[in-house]
């Protein structure tokens, strides 16, 4: 693995570790997952996911999978960081990439996500098409990486209506669905009719109260979650870790790789949402304008989303 | 010639030990017939066969005439056979009721049809002369009555053939006789009864026929007017039994003291009230009186397992009321429990293990190692292996599991361990000789009146009067919780211990 | 208020239904002494196979059987080995556990190439049943729309509850937990009995897991039932094996569930909030514990 | 004798690993992979190489603590199905203390870590103990209670008062003295945690067969009459013994705190405490016994992953055959094949044995 000149002979490995979540949370694990598959059909390299059951698999996984023969290895998830800290140092040859961990390293890059910008957008969003003047917010945990999207929502929503009520919740486990769908009908019950989700596979939850509702939206998260449930979700906050595992692993490629950090914000396209394709008829332009200005009002540094990571 | 049950060439084989061995047996239509034997010879074991919880590993069972093969109780059920275990096969936890019509509940559409069941057994009992309170759980029935519902419940199946194994080891003598009246009846309604018991008197006073087992073999076979106590006894055990030892004539001082001793129960009753006595150096008290009078709590208020609400105890002068059953057992007390089984005996542990318990803290059994103090196994093993020697206890092992025993080769464990580990000061006894062999129950007699020949106090508590009488020097009666009377054991009989028992005589000036 | 306590309610009987159902399972089990820790495991297995089967029919009644079915199956299994084999009925259930958690993930992806969750339009949940008269009336207005699965199992807690304390099969089985030889003894066949509840066990845990990805939710994910099954053995033991005991216990649980969640709205910190459910049950036990004692304190002081 | 008795007690897993790896290979033939390859790939993780096994010593020793902590309550007759709790409140204590202890050396500040997460764990162990001999509550219902709330509630200190510079819901970095040393290497998780497990388990094992206490605890484990007959206080022992099965769940705690995560890491068992029961099941809670059945365990999980990543074959699939092993292991086949082969022996041999009494 040493030889890396002729990277043309030689067909790249590369290897992603999912966060404990594991995939199919059609979340920020399926969007690499994306990323990872789409740079397998076009750019020809060899990929395998790897998924920790839990973090205590997590230094087992990094390093069997630094010592096996893969060229790049991206692990995803904000809990990475002491695993990578103490990993990659030992694998110089090899390139790493991890996602809004805090951690440095001649071979590895961090893909920094702003989650709170995109859910600023969203927040606005929301706020603009409730009719109620209540908007909901489905965690999966009240933990730092979700209350990011937590604040940052909440303060679009205030952003363009200062009385709008935004009412949080959390579910306490990821993997709850049933549950998630009852804080959604809670959220409904106290009027609110529009919900966004940052809940992984409780967020599903979500998605069937909204099947059995009327006058309610959904807004999903980290992917492209539109499809769910067609045209009762207005949009999702997406998250290209897709796009960015697929950059990297073209970098790797084209040997054009450089660590360190890199923002994926508004600007960047790192964040952002969906173009719309069920939900272009029920959102009236002048909102759509309104979020086009704000959007740029982020990227031009005239509104801060507060990031709670760096409080 | 017809004959309700016929078990030919029957042969058990368990992991170690051959249980039947190529035993035959015949047993007429209508008669009693008792089977007899040394623990361990195969009793059960056959009964077991014949109930068809065990299968032989060889031989035939015909049941009248016709031949069958059980594979659960279920087979032999249908074919009118049924068994009351040594241990009452009932749920505490249910009614009589119930506990008489599991598995064969009649039914009114989906339900049980509880009516029709009650109607019937209470049919039954009135024609067979007995009465229970069918709606009563039989948590709360003493054991008499839990075997007469065992009874019941084999005749509310309608069985032809009773087998009967150690029904009267745990009754008083009046509830024997009401068995034995029950016993009659069926046997005078052409029911075939199968009955196995160690003791003699019963044997000759209840059947037709007796089968003498011993070593798994069919070892003897007579009518009952053939033979006597004696001759039976010598069959039993192969050679004659010794005769009870010589009382040594002792002056001692008092060992024991029970100064108005008084247990006063969660439901405000009495289970002992104002009990005051004394037991001497190489005095024997016995105490008779129906089970249920308080014997058990007696035993327990001495031995230190329950605590007295009222009273002084004394051990040679010295106050031990407060002190816990582990102190007064180390000071002397021994306590033969009369459950070996739950009480006396950790079942699933080693002869060498069971040797020591409750003396496994005394210093000979342990060593330092770097300071800190661990069990001997060396020296338990080596008691274990003297008692076994002592008591002529039949194993394997010293490491052999107490579960793997007979019941009289366990009851000896305890009493070795009770009698040897430690001098005992006072011995209490509870039951010492339940479901034991005459052959053992001469051996621990005799044993128990050494002891009190060199000058151990001890306390007898037996429901069989018979061995009140062979080891009292002294004799009380508890009635009700309370002392009725105080008697030596030569000057009472045993017509007027009973009227003492059922509580109609009171002596007046009971001395101390 | 009215309003709140309804829409509580409704929060509640609709989180009902797989914890009823899985601490019956657990009930019968305890019933014949045993501690069934596999509910979780059947529980999880039914909510898989419900969805299965709902893709590839179409109907979720042939769904629900299937489901039975299998998870009856297990449960037969667990009889086996733990009753014939001798197999420790803990590690069997935690092995039932470990073995759902590990099957249904695999034949997740074998079946549908997917991993994590699956739901598909194709899925047919179970109808709910619409009594629309009482949609005006405050407190059973939360009984408006519930799923056909909280009836079923309201219905099966009275069969529960019947063919224990009045059939033979119930006498047999509340007798074996105490005495089996005794049972073994009277002619029944102790095994069959066993292997006959546990398979009962087994079934209404599927059918609780049914109503997970049926009954409300339409899809599957990994893991959904989420430790439901230790709380249904919790409410079996709360209910001391009574039906209506655990049914009250289950209620307890899902009703301190629905108000924690309700209780977020109204800003209550939610990681605390979360332990209340656990929290007032033990303090329940506690309540009950000291009355008890207190009860037969002063009987003990009325004989004096 | 011997022989044969040794020869069974070997050949039953082994009869049982291969069914469940025959089981498991059906499950693999449609994943594309051949089966010889995944379970050698399976071995070679697990034992092939030095680092492999060690690592499968790093996944043995939580283990073995939740083994240990079970097999001794259940010795003493006390199901503590609350090992689960008890480590998480030992995990939080160990990484709090570890956390705030002012620097002083290791020799003083690892067992101080140590030993806050054993009191901790006791004295959540005491609840249900107590709760069961004063108020008549099932231990059982309570600890699967307090496992919920010890979760949560440990969760919430790692995610609010006490969180650390991670995104995530974690403690900081304990204090470099109070690091469990790693035994293998900097980048493997066996750490000096595992030596202390072995030695639990030595220590439980003289505890309980080699002492006055231990004669006790095992009496009251099996019969409450007999061990009140021999004048044990039960209820006091009851108490007793869950503190110290509480205790040792603790150290289990401590150790993925102090020796592999380095902080409190919200969920951070996930079911230790539950496998730890099943490992003492498996090994008749025989302490030493413990050490076998939770390296087996280790051996297994370490095994998948080390497959896993080779392969293309998820872990899921080897934790359904891990409990189908787990259930043939505790299996008992033999029982009638093996009387009836030995029939004929004994029968000549209870004839020899005859003249011996
Ligand atoms: N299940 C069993 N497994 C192994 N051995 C057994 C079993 N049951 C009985 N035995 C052995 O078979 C022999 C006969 O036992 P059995 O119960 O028939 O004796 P018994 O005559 O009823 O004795 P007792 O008078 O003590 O009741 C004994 O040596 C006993 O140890
Ligand atoms: N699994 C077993 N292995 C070996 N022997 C056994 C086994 N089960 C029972 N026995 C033996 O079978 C015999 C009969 O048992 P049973 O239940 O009749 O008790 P017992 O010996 O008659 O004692 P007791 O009269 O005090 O009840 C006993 O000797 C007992 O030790
Ligand atoms: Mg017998
Ligand atoms: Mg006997």
């Amino acid at each position: 693995s040493s030889e890396n000149n002729d990277s043309t002979d030689k067909t790249i490995k590369v290897a992603l570790i999912t966060s404990s979540g594991g995939l199919g949370d059609r979340s920020f694990n399926d969007s690499a997952h994306e990323g990872f598959k789409k740079a397998e059909e076009e750019l020809g390299v060899e990929i395998k996911v790897i998924e920790p059951q839990s973090t205590a698999d997590y230094l087992q996984s990094l390093k069997l999978a630094s010592s096996a023969d893969y060229d790049f290895i991206m692990a995803v998830g904000n809990d990475w960081g002491d695993a990578i800290n103490s990993v990659i140092p030992n694998y110089p040859d090899k390139k790493f990439a991890g996602v809004n961990v805090d951690c440095t390293g001649d071979n590895l890059a961090v893909a920094r996500f702003a989650d709170h910008e995109g859910s600023f957008l969203v927040g606005a969003l929301a706020s603009l098409m409730s009719k109620s003047g209540t908007v909901g917010f489905i965690g999966g945990m009240d933990i730092p990486g979700i209350n990011r999207f937590a604040v940052g929502y909440e303060e679009g929503a205030k952003y363009v209506n200062p009385d709008i009520k935004v009412l949080p919740t959390y579910v306490g486990s990821f993997a709850d669905p049933s549950k998630g769908k009852e804080f959604a009908v809670q959220l409904i019950d106290e009027d609110a009719d529009v919900i966004y989700h940052a809940a992984s596979k409780s967020g599903e939850g979500l998605f069937e109260a909204l099947k059995e509702k009327e006058g309610v939206y959904g807004i999903g998260v980290d992917q492209d979650q539109d499809y769910i449930v067609e045209g009762k979700i207005l949009t999702s906050m997406v998250k290209n870790v897709g796009n960015a595992a697929y950059d990297f692993i073209k970098q790797v490629k084209e040997d054009t790789f450089t660590s360190g950090e890199k923002i994926y914000g508004l600007a960047e396209n790192g964040v952002g949402i969906t173009e719309l394709k069920y939900t272009k008829d029920i959102i009236p332009q002048e909102v759509l304008d309104q979020l086009d200005t704000i959007k740029q009002d982020i990227i031009d540094g005239k509104i801060t989303v507060t990031d709670v990571f760096n409080k | 010639m017809n004959y309700a049950v016929e078990m030919l060439n029957i042969s058990k084989q368990y992991p170690g030990t051959l249980a039947n061995d190529d035993v035959s047996i015949k047993i007429k239509k209508g008669s009693v017939v008792c089977l007899v034997g040394e623990n361990g010879a195969g009793k059960s074991t056959l009964m077991n066969i014949l109930y068809g919880l065990q299968k032989p590993t060889t031989g035939e069972i015909r049941i009248n005439d016709k031949p069958v093969t059980f594979n659960s109780s279920l087979d032999a059920l249908k074919n009118n056979i049924g068994m009351v275990h040594q241990h009452f096969m009932l749920v505490e936890e249910l009614s009589v009721l119930e506990n008489v019509i599991l598995g064969m509940e009649p039914t009114k559409s989906l339900y049980i049809d509880y009516d029709k069941a009650k109607k019937e057994i209470k049919k039954l009992m009135r024609s067979n002369g007995i009465n229970i309170p069918v709606n009563e759980l039989i948590g709360n029935l003493p054991v008499g009555v839990q075997q007469k519902v065992e009874i019941i419940k084999t005749l509310y199946r309608g069985v032809d053939i009773l087998i009967l194994d150690e029904p009267t080891a745990v009754l008083t003598p009046q509830e024997t006789n009401d068995l034995f009246k029950n016993i009659r009846e069926l046997s005078s309604q052409g029911k075939t009864i199968i009955f196995i018991t160690h003791k003699l008197d019963e044997v000759m006073e209840v059947s037709d026929h007796i089968i003498v087992m011993r070593k798994g073999k069919v070892v003897g076979e007579m009518n009952t007017c053939d033979t006597d106590k004696y001759q039976l006894a010598e069959y039993m055990v192969g050679k004659k039994l010794p005769p009870v030892m010589d009382r040594k004539e002792i002056q001692g001082s008092p060992v024991i003291e029970l100064e108005n001793v008084s247990i006063k129960q969660n439901n405000g009753l009495y289970s002992l009230k104002n009990i005051n006595l004394t037991i001497n150096e190489g005095e024997v008290l016995g105490i008779a009186g129906i089970s249920g009078n308080g014997q058990g709590e007696l035993a327990r208020v001495i031995a230190g397992m329950t605590k007295p609400t009222k009273g002084k105890i004394l051990l040679e002068n010295k106050d031990i009321t407060n002190k816990n059953r582990k102190e007064r057992l180390l000071q002397g007390i021994s306590y033969i429990p009369a459950d070996r089984k739950k009480e006396g005996l950790c079942m699933q542990w080693s002869i060498a293990q069971n040797s020591i318990a409750g003396y496994h803290v005394m210093p000979k059994f342990l060593k330092k190692i770097l300071g800190f103090k661990f069990l001997d196994e060396n020296k338990i093993n080596d008691k274990a292996k003297e008692m076994i020697n002592q008591f002529d206890i039949r194993t394997p092992s010293h490491n052999t599991n107490v579960n793997d025993l007979s019941g009289g080769n366990q009851q000896k464990v305890v009493i070795a361990r009770e009698t040897k580990v430690n001098n005992p000061k006072l011995l209490i006894a509870a039951e010492p000789t339940r479901g034991v062999d005459i052959g053992a129950i001469s051996f621990i007699h005799n044993y128990i009146i050494e002891l009190r020949n060199s000058k151990t106090a001890a306390l007898i508590i037996s429901s069989d009067l018979d061995e009140i009488f062979t080891l009292s020097d002294t004799i009380a009666v508890l009635y009700e919780g309370e002392i009725v009377c105080k008697l030596k054991a030569n000057e009472v009989t045993r017509e007027e211990l009973g009227l003492y028992m059922a509580g109609s005589k009171r002596q007046e000036d009971i001395d101390e | 208020m009215l309003d709140l306590i309804t829409s509580v309610l409704e929060t509640t009987l609709r989180l009902l239904p797989p914890i009823l159902l899985a601490g019956f399972g657990g009930l019968i089990t305890q019933r014949i002494k045993l501690v069934n820790l596999g509910l979780e495991g059947f529980m999880l297995i039914g909510a898989f196979v419900a969805v299965v089967m709902s893709y590839f029919t179409g109907s979720a009644l042939i769904a629900l059987l299937v489901t039975c079915f299998i998870c009856g199956l297990m449960g037969l299994l667990f009889a086996i080995f733990n009753i014939k084999y001798k197999a420790d009925n803990i590690v069997v259930s935690v092995a039932i556990n470990m073995f759902a958690l590990g099957i249904t993930k695999y034949f997740l992806n074998i079946l549908f190439g997917v991993r994590g969750a699956f739901s598909s339009p194709k899925i047919i949940g179970f109808s709910t049943i619409d009594l629309p008269f009482l949609e005006n009336i405050p407190i059973l207005s939360a009984f408006a729309h519930q799923s056909i699965i909280l009836y079923l199992s309201i219905l099966i807690l009275i069969v529960l509850q019947i063919t224990l304390f009045k059939t033979k099969i119930g006498l047999r089985i509340r007798a074996t937990g105490p005495n089996s030889m005794a049972v073994q003894t009277a002619g029944v066949n102790v095994f069959k009995l066993k292997c006959m509840v546990l398979t009962a066990s087994g079934i209404l845990c599927g059918i609780g897991g049914a109503y997970l990805s049926l009954g409300q939710l339409t899809m599957f994910t990994d893991n959904m039932t989420n430790g439901r099954g230790y709380v249904a053995m919790a409410a079996s033991n709360f209910g001391n094996a009574m039906p209506v005991g655990t049914s009250l216990g289950a209620l307890l649980f899902g009703f301190t569930d629905a108000v924690t969640m309700k209780a977020q709205l109204y800003g209550f910190p939610p990681q605390l909030i979360q332990i209340l459910p656990y929290l007032v049950t033990v303090l329940t036990l506690i309540g009950v514990g000291v009355y008890k004692k207190r009860k037969s304190k002063r009987r003990l002081i009325a004989n004096e | 004798m011997n022989r044969n008795k040794i020869l069974k007690e070997l050949g039953k897993p082994l009869f049982a690993i291969i069914i469940s790896l025959l089981i498991g290979a059906l499950l693999i033939i449609p994943t594309g992979t051949s089966p010889i390859e995944a379970y050698s790939l399976l071995f070679k993780g697990a034992f092939g190489t030095w680092q492999g096994f060690c690592s499968s010593l790093a996944k043995a020793t939580p283990l073995l603590f939740t083994g240990l902590a079970a097999a001794y309550a259940f010795r003493a007759g006390v199901f503590n199905i609350g090992v689960e709790g008890q480590l998480y409140f030992g995990a939080i204590t160990a990484a709090l203390v570890g956390v705030y202890l002012p620097a002083l050396p290791a020799y003083i500040s690892v067992p101080i870590c140590l030993i806050a997460a054993m009191i901790v764990g006791m004295i959540w162990a005491f609840i249900p103990a107590i709760l069961n001999i004063k108020l008549d509550i099932s231990i059982f219902i309570t600890c699967i209670m307090l496992n919920s709330i010890a979760q949560l509630f440990s969760n919430y200190l790692a995610t609010y008062p006490f969180k650390g510079e991670l995104p995530i819901g974690a403690t900081y970095k304990i204090g470099e003295n109070s690091i469990l040393p790693k035994l293998a290497g900097p980048m493997n998780d066996l750490n000096l945690g595992f030596v202390l497990a072995i030695l639990v388990a030595i220590i439980l094992h003289i505890l309980l067969f080699k002492t006055k206490f231990g004669y006790e605890s095992r009496a009251s484990g099996i019969s409450s009459s007999f061990s009140k007959y021999i004048g044990i206080n039960a209820a006091k022992r009851t108490v007793i013994i869950v503190m110290i099965s509480g205790a040792i769940a603790g150290l289990a705690g401590a150790e993925q705190v102090m020796g592999v995560n380095y902080r409190y890491i919200s969920d951070i068992s996930n079911g230790l405490g539950y496998t730890g029961i099943t490992v003492a099941l498996l090994a008749k809670n025989n302490p030493l016994g413990c050490i076998i059945t939770a390296i087996f365990f280790g051996a297994l999980n370490n095994g998948a992953i080390q497959m896993e990543v080779m392969s293309n074959i998820s872990r899921d699939l080897i934790s359904s055959v891990q409990a189908v092993m787990i259930v043939f292991i505790a299996a008992d086949f033999a029982i009638n094949s093996i009387k009836s082969r030995k029939k004929n022996n004994l029968k000549t041999k209870n004839k020899k044995g005859d003249n011996i009494c």
